[in-house]
């Protein structure tokens, strides 16, 4: 396995590809916002955007997240499926039938966009508007007005039901669900690292010590506990370590 | 600065609605003030009011007091937003205001995407969004729709002044999706498998 | 009802005075709306509102607005809010609600702890809760369920406007309180009167 092959593939993960297509999932809350988000890139009206376009454009950061090994969520992949097959379907000849068309399927895509972009800018626009207790204030402590019907005990709707989700929560039969989270341990790491170190006699890249069928988050994990286990076997001087600049590839050595 | 005298059922409802802790439908007041042509009063303390540093305001029915929304700059307390809202958050009481009563299934439809667990509770405690209802359809999915709270907090009179709702309307941006497609003519039937876009 | 309109200085003093929960002095004042003629300023709005239902007054030094003295027969004599309902009440109410008719053993077995004796007095007393008849069981243990006082003071249509258990999870009330609460920031109920003293 080339060394170095690995680390420009490590290295797109965590600069190039940001600075391209900022992969940052987490700031999408899913398939149809970064649609959304897209689409406004192409700065027209959402009832003129071009929906080949925009198509091809999230199926390129599917394909980029994928190549820089970002785990992306089911409903992702749901998506560019169905975005797949309208992207064949517009491509092909007019006179095959097809049913929906695709003019239909694009037109429900493009439906949906405007839809939710509707709704994100009623949202904007309401919390811009005068509110009470921060751009408005009422009254902050008034006499009270004499009561018509005395009413000595108070509660309202929404405590009620949050109090019966709380004992209904409460005396459930504990179900406790450990989300799956595939780590690679710093213990793990440690062994791992100081068997193969003592088979290498030269320097090394830290990332080829890495397990060459991990991918996604597990890789991750295994780089940092990796990382962590170099400097521990540094410290207690049973390697060497050299790396020429900040981001270059971390190279190890057998200490002699 | 003299007038005519200001007879004293238009003071008695001015002071019912300046002393009262929350506001107060016109129904309310006359319990308080006795019947009277409320909502004249109520007409006229605006129009008293409405060069001043306070105004009297309507919203959802119900009135009250508060400072003069251009003077927002000088009163603003920064430090003290109401309440930090997730932009999820903020889109489900959109979507919620502008469409209800609406179903969870229907603001994922529009959102696409499932809501979280705790969007729909915090809107519901601070008291903007509430249960109204089941619809009468399979599954009879709870409803929910914006309170008189929500127009109070937004300074809305009514959800007649969301902001563009009329637009929307006409633009047919408030109708679903399936309806809006039944407006448009296909050589074949609408299909609703193409759902599993959804998510 | 025209005059000259009112300078701007003015209608901000006096939107000043009305958001503060505190009385406050012509300094404090000052620092929300910047350096004038506050007193001046505090004169005029007084002789403005003079024949009206609320009135700006001066007490040793602090101004504030109240209601006219002699529309006091409106205002609450007895400072007496409301009580909240215990944590136990309001889960008792929820369940007879949820579940009627119940026997208390039935609630305590919900519940997971024993009901107080005084905690189902505190929901009849409210008028929320009555007996409904007895159990045909061994014992035959008393039944409680919900009252239409009930219904009408939390809004409901009827109970099965009450969301179900898939609803509340839903909507995040099915998890534990700490977790829901988080990130949710409540007013930290500083006043801005005491920050201008301070400031």
């Amino acid at each position: 396995m080339d060394g170095a092959a690995v680390f420009d593939d490590w290295q797109m993960g965590s600069n190039v590809a940001a600075e391209r297509l900022q992969i940052d999932i987490a700031g999408w809350e899913g398939p149809l916002d970064l649609l959304l988000t897209l689409a406004r890139n192409q700065r027209v009206d959402l009832k003129a955007i071009s929906i080949l376009e925009l198509v091809e454009q999230y199926l390129a950061f599917v394909e980029q997240a994928r190549g820089a090994n970002i785990e992306l969520a089911a409903d992702y992949l749901v998506m560019a499926a169905w975005l797949a097959l309208l992207k064949s379907a517009m491509l092909l000849p007019k006179e095959i039938e097809q049913d929906p068309s695709p003019e239909e399927m694009a037109l429900r895509l493009q439906l949906r966009l405007q839809r939710l972009a509707a709704m994100r800018d009623a949202g904007a626009r309401l919390l811009g508007r005068d509110r009470l207790g921060r751009d408005v204030f009422a009254r902050p402590s008034p006499e009270g007005v004499r009561t018509i019907r005395r009413r000595l005990w108070d509660a309202d709707l929404y405590e009620l039901i949050a109090a019966y989700g709380q004992v209904r929560a409460r005396t459930a039969p504990a179900l406790h669900v450990v989300a799956a989270r595939r780590v690679m341990s710093l213990d793990t790491a440690l062994q791992r690292l100081s068997t193969m170190l003592g088979l290498a006699i030269d320097w090394r890249d830290l990332i080829s010590f890495l397990p060459p069928e991990v991918s996604g988050d597990l890789r991750r994990s295994a780089l940092a506990s990796s990382f962590v286990a170099a400097l521990e076997l540094a410290r207690t001087g049973q390697c060497e370590l050299q790396q020429e600049a900040a981001f270059a590839p971390l190279y190890l050595k057998a200490k002699a | 600065m003299t007038g005519d005298p200001i007879p004293d059922y238009e003071r008695a409802v001015e002071a019912a609605v300046f002393a009262s802790a929350a506001p107060l439908t016109p129904a309310e007041i006359a319990q308080f003030v006795g019947d009277g042509d409320v909502a004249g009063a109520l007409r006229a303390i605006a129009a008293r009011h409405a060069p001043g540093g306070i105004h009297l305001v309507e919203r959802g029915g119900r009135w009250h007091f508060q400072t003069a929304s251009d003077l927002a700059h000088l009163l603003r307390r920064e430090r003290e937003e109401p309440r930090k809202l997730s932009r999820a958050a903020i889109e489900t009481l959109a979507i919620i205001a502008y469409h209800e009563p609406v179903s969870r299934a229907e603001i994922e439809a529009i959102r696409g995407v499932q809501t979280a667990k705790g969007t729909l509770d915090v809107l519901m405690e601070a008291g903007w969004v509430r249960p109204a209802g089941r619809r009468e359809v399979p599954g009879r999915p709870l409803l929910y729709k914006s309170t008189a709270d929500f127009l109070t907090h937004f300074g809305l009179e009514s959800r007649k002044d969301l902001p563009g709702i009329d637009d929307l309307r006409a633009a047919g941006l408030l109708d679903p999706v399936d309806v809006a497609m039944d407006g448009f003519r296909f050589d074949d039937g609408v299909d609703g498998g193409d759902d599993a876009a959804g998510g």
